[in-house]
């Protein structure tokens, strides 16, 4: 089922339904936050300071919308590599986020031990993610088992590529939920690549949404680059899932405005032409005409936010690039859990 | 202390720590009201309800992954592999995720959770119904492997790896289930993982070994101390974390060694062990570091004169340990 | 999709489509073959001849109905362990399948390596099964692979139960078949249980072939008891797999009516009342009963079939009841190919 | 004869083959217009058609169990798993399907296919990409394991792999890819697979590795000669089936043992090394055999402090095999 944030509330998508204009502004933020901080990481690829990155731009809407649904501290996220904008949004702060990037000791997410992006926070309540692909949605489908059995009432939200719903654990962790009516919401980030290899290569189908029906779960689509949208989409799969109802398989399409990773070039797979209209797409550039045009968000504003949110990144980056490297013999620790 | 089979005492350890802890339950296919296919949780659902012993859908990746998500969410999972042979579409979840979890998050996070397989041959369980998985899994740093011989030994460490933080492959060898019987105390006891434990003391070799193959080796050792011989048996009891000073005293102070496995020879578990001997007891050893496995074929077969030819046994054990006294 | 041969071509069930009567017959020997050397199985085990027995009572129609679709010595087949019917009808022979129950030396399927019900048959193109389920829908998707690299037309063809469904190979498998439009038709065998557990803890979706649109492939649900509806629907499925337009997913909804094996007692499951009520499904009775009132099948046609299976039957078990057991020198046999 | 590094000879062996043989075809991710992640198949599917170099679903599983099915449809697939890492989800295809279809239909069903998998550390791979599997492989009867450190082996070997009838895992070195050249001769050639090859002739002490060990033990053998040690390498080429007689007779010729591999120690291949050694060789032995093995860490941490910390490197192989030439 293919929705736009219209047919769920009718003149929302002009409006931005029910949230402040205070709201609006913060949301906004956090994708602004998520594009700099991503953008300097390429930079600091590029001037070798920084191994390996991969990006969240393009997906921002998607993610910021989504974690705007749930509450923070209390539900769990399982967001993949992509997931930037996703924990910046559930707590995580730029420069623990940088500590990640340079793989400092005390980077939140793995010591320095895991590769960037492969976040983890446990008060947060962000849940540690792989490499292989995947894994997470049946991790997801346990943390929602775990929560019915103990009797509580958070919500677990993952999200995955669609190249990745290719995969079997795709498959079991979502008929699990399915079957025992899990309080999970997975958040497919569809932007029609698996590094060079296109949609339909993975699937027959044209969305990833048209799966729900198979595990009797509702399946949606919804336009990822329009953050009103997937708020609205995910808040109903929050209550839904809350109120005991079970599970939503969320189809975010968004575009991927970069190469797969700092080791990929997509030129070599991407038209000139492609990589040219996908900025079209852009959803920062999308939401803030939207708050502009609502009046919400001035251009002396905008200056600003972007000043103060260079100055964060800067900061940041210096904080985590003097932060110490781990120590050598920090090797042999937790290996095993006490 | 009451006599009981093996299968009784693992039933009753799940049992016991069920009754303590809500916060435990089982996972797997058949698991609830048909009790599992060997009838090891039988009764179970009707004591503590169906969410907490909870029929899988038929998929043992997500078996093990969801009691991952779950230990994660502050449950104890215990997961059951119907047959070890099953596990592998799991392996993925088992070495890449629960193993490294904890480390890989910096211990932020932890995984306890049990992962129960029956294992092993001699039942005519056939090449899918027989195998031993131990090799795979206790190469993998972060996991725990335990593989009990006796009803003592399998509820004392089935507790000990319920309350343990992490992930623990809990091994239990079929043909055991029923054959083995042994006095458990009423009381509630523990074994701890590590340790393993010298089933028979002996000056003359020592064999190493664990599940069904104590038996055999027991057996063997009897027999053998009939002609003079004497033969220390040694219990691995866990696999991983492996108890090296135990392995390595018995080695240098009978300076002979026999190591026995049901699992296929090359690359199985007892390289492993033999190569700690070689490195860190071979100033103590008088003769060479002998091992018998299962034989390098593909898993055991069907026929019973083919299952009979694969198996390790009591006869081709006491001629391995002739030879090695004689040496 | 739920289809009726009603649907399809219609008076089907009643006329038995174009099928001749000779044929008709023919296919109702094969399932009453299937039924009697199953039963003698049972009874073989029960006397303590026979370890293992595993049982196709209750599928019969679905699978000869689906293998009459099919071309015996070009078509591939991949039956999962309740296939005899299946390999009746693709040439293997009573004495066969019992050299099979026995473990003897030239058992075709393993040479008495693997459990009874692990069917294999090179020359008759039924590719060799393992237990742990699922895998061969992976491989039923290579086969087709292949056949397109090599320009062939040769369909394949593979069965599994419900309870498979739930596994990671059944989503990879279909999905790639799916994808690159391959030859092959998936038949899911639904006798609603998996051992012990039943569909819906399985699935939250009432037809394994709600599954087929998530794949881009149709998926129909058919009355498995019912031999000419499962004819029709397979024949259809691989018309369309000859013709290059690719995959289909086919339901037959059929009863188990033993235990799931021999080491299992269903009764602790399934309520009496069940157990009873499953009986009046019997996929043999109905189509006796079909066969009778179309003038097809007198009494008496039956009762000499039935005496000439019962004489096959009983050579087949004799035959294989005094072949020879593997030679434990053969263990070593065969770990690699030459 | 022209000097290529291992990258380059595998993707030459690779279109080399496929221009003799259209049954051959190559299916994994990224394979096809991106020439892999690390480009090994570039250009093929230019010259063999989108058919024969296929980019395969985001799914190992399928990966290798479609090419099984393949393989038996009398095609000669190669499998490539984006990383070694990756091949976890596969395992129940390897080691479950592929490894015993000849076995379980006596001879009848065959499964000829390679599996191309990226291993091993020292990249700045991290956790996820930097393992090194094939002690679980090396243990499985019935599969072939390659692990080759040359260009001339690894092209040579390739060769073989896709010739032979059985499913064959074959292990490239990540970072030898581009780092190792070598000479490669223009004429058609195989490297067979078993024979282990001395890569370097000693007196003193024999060393056993594969893959970017061999280089780095070379490394240290030749500082080594500096102070007079002698040390013979012994790559092993291929892992299963092993040389066992190449392994015995060296060892027997030197007397002492060092085994090295950058898996982790405990359960690693080197285990089943010296176990062969220390039950074969054993009157012939005048010093422990040492293994070097990576630490037992779950895997390769990112950090260069921690990822420095785990590799074996010439440096801790020269300290190993000094104490060694001095036991
Ligand atoms: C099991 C596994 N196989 C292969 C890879 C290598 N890999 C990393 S990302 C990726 C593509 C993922 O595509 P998709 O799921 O669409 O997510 P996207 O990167 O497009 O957001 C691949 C193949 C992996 N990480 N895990
Ligand atoms: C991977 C795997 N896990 C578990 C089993 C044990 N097992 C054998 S048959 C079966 C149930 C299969 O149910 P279904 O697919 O519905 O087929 P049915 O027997 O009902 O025809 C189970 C759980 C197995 N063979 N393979
Ligand atoms: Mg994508
Ligand atoms: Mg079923």
């Amino acid at each position: 089922m293919t929705v736009s944030i219209a047919d769920l509330v009718p003149g929302a998508s002009e409006s931005g339904g029910d949230l402040s204009a205070a709201t609006l502004r913060e949301m906004f933020r956090f994708m602004l936050l998520a594009r700099v901080l991503d953008e300097r990481m390429w930079l600091l690829n590029r001037a070798g300071k920084a191994p390996f990155v991969i990006s969240c731009q393009g997906h921002e809407a998607a993610q910021v919308g989504a974690a705007f649904a749930l509450t923070r501290g209390k539900d769990f996220t399982l967001p993949y590599y992509r997931g930037l904008a996703t924990v910046l949004v559930m707590g995580m702060t730029p420069t623990e986020v940088m500590l990640g990037l340079f793989a400092r000791a005390t980077d939140p997410s793995s010591g320095g031990r895991q590769m960037p992006a492969h976040y983890s926070h446990r008060r947060l309540k962000i849940i540690t993610q792989s490499s292989p692909v995947g894994t997470q949605i049946a991790h997801a489908a346990g943390v929602g088992l775990a929560e019915r059995i103990k009797g509580g009432d958070a919500v677990v939200w993952t999200s995955f590529g669609e190249g990745t719903t290719s995969q079997g654990d795709f498959h079991e962790g979502i008929n699990l939920a399915a079957v025992q009516q899990l309080p999970v919401i997975f958040q497919c980030e569809n932007n029609e690549y698996a590094i060079s290899v296109p949609q339909k290569q993975q699937m027959a189908v044209t969305s990833v949404a048209d799966r729900g029906p198979a595990y009797g779960i509702p399946g949606i689509s919804v336009d990822g680059t329009d953050l009103l949208s997937v708020y609205e989409v995910t808040r109903r799969a929050v209550e839904r899932a809350r109120r005991g109802d079970g599970s939503t398989l969320i189809e975010a399409r968004v575009v991927r405005l970069t190469a797969h990773s700092s080791d990929d070039n997509d030129r070599t797979y991407r038209s000139q032409r492609e990589l040219k209209s996908m900025r079209l797409s852009d959803p920062l550039a999308r939401f803030a005409a939207y708050l502009h045009d609502q009046d919400m968000l001035s251009e002396a504003e905008e200056r600003d936010l972007r000043a103060e949110i260079g100055a964060e990144v800067d900061a940041a980056t210096e904080a985590a690039e003097q932060a110490p490297m781990p120590d050598p013999e920090t090797l042999h620790n937790y290996v095993y859990a006490l | 202390m009451p006599e009981i089979n093996l299968l009784e005492a693992i039933r009753q350890g799940l049992d016991e720590m069920m009754a303590q802890d809500d916060r435990i339950f089982i996972f797997g296919e058949d698991v609830g009201r048909r009790g599992g296919v060997f009838r090891v949780t039988e009764g179970l659902i009707d004591k503590y309800g169906p969410l907490r012993v909870l029929d899988s859908p038929l998929a043992e990746s997500v078996i093990v992954g969801a009691c991952i998500g779950a230990a994660m969410n502050d449950t104890r999972p215990i997961a059951e592999i119907q047959f070890a042979d099953f596990i592998a579409p799991a392996f993925n979840q088992i070495v890449q995720e629960a193993a490294r979890i904890h480390y890989r998050s910096n211990g932020d996070w932890s995984v306890p959770m049990v992962i129960r397989a029956p294992y092993g041959g001699g039942i005519h369980g056939a090449l899918y119904h027989s195998q031993s998985i131990e090799a795979f899994f206790a190469h993998v740093p972060g996991l725990k492997v335990v593989a009990p011989a006796t009803p003592y030994d399998a509820k004392g460490l089935l507790k000990s790896a319920i309350e343990d933080n992490n992930p623990v492959l809990f091994l239990e060898h079929k043909k055991t289930y029923r054959l083995i019987k042994g006095q458990v105390p009423e009381h509630d006891y523990r074994v701890p993982i590590g340790p393993a434990e010298i089933k028979r003391p002996g000056e003359d070799l020592s064999v190493f070994a664990y599940g069904l193959m104590i038996h055999y080796c027991l057996e063997a050792a009897q027999s053998l101390a009939a002609s003079g011989v004497s033969v220390e048996v040694v219990d691995l009891r866990t696999l991983r974390p492996l108890d090296v000073p135990t392995i390595l005293a018995s080695s240098r102070r009978t300076g002979k060694v026999l190591i026995v496995h049901e699992d296929n020879l090359t690359g199985g578990f007892g390289g492993e062990i033999a190569a700690l001997i070689a490195e860190h007891a071979f100033e103590y050893l008088d003769a060479p570091i002998v091992r018998l496995g299962g034989p390098d074929v593909p898993a055991m077969p069907f026929a019973r004169s083919l299952e009979d030819a694969f198996m390790p046994n009591p006869q081709k054990i006491i001629e391995a340990m002739r030879r090695l006294a004689a040496y």
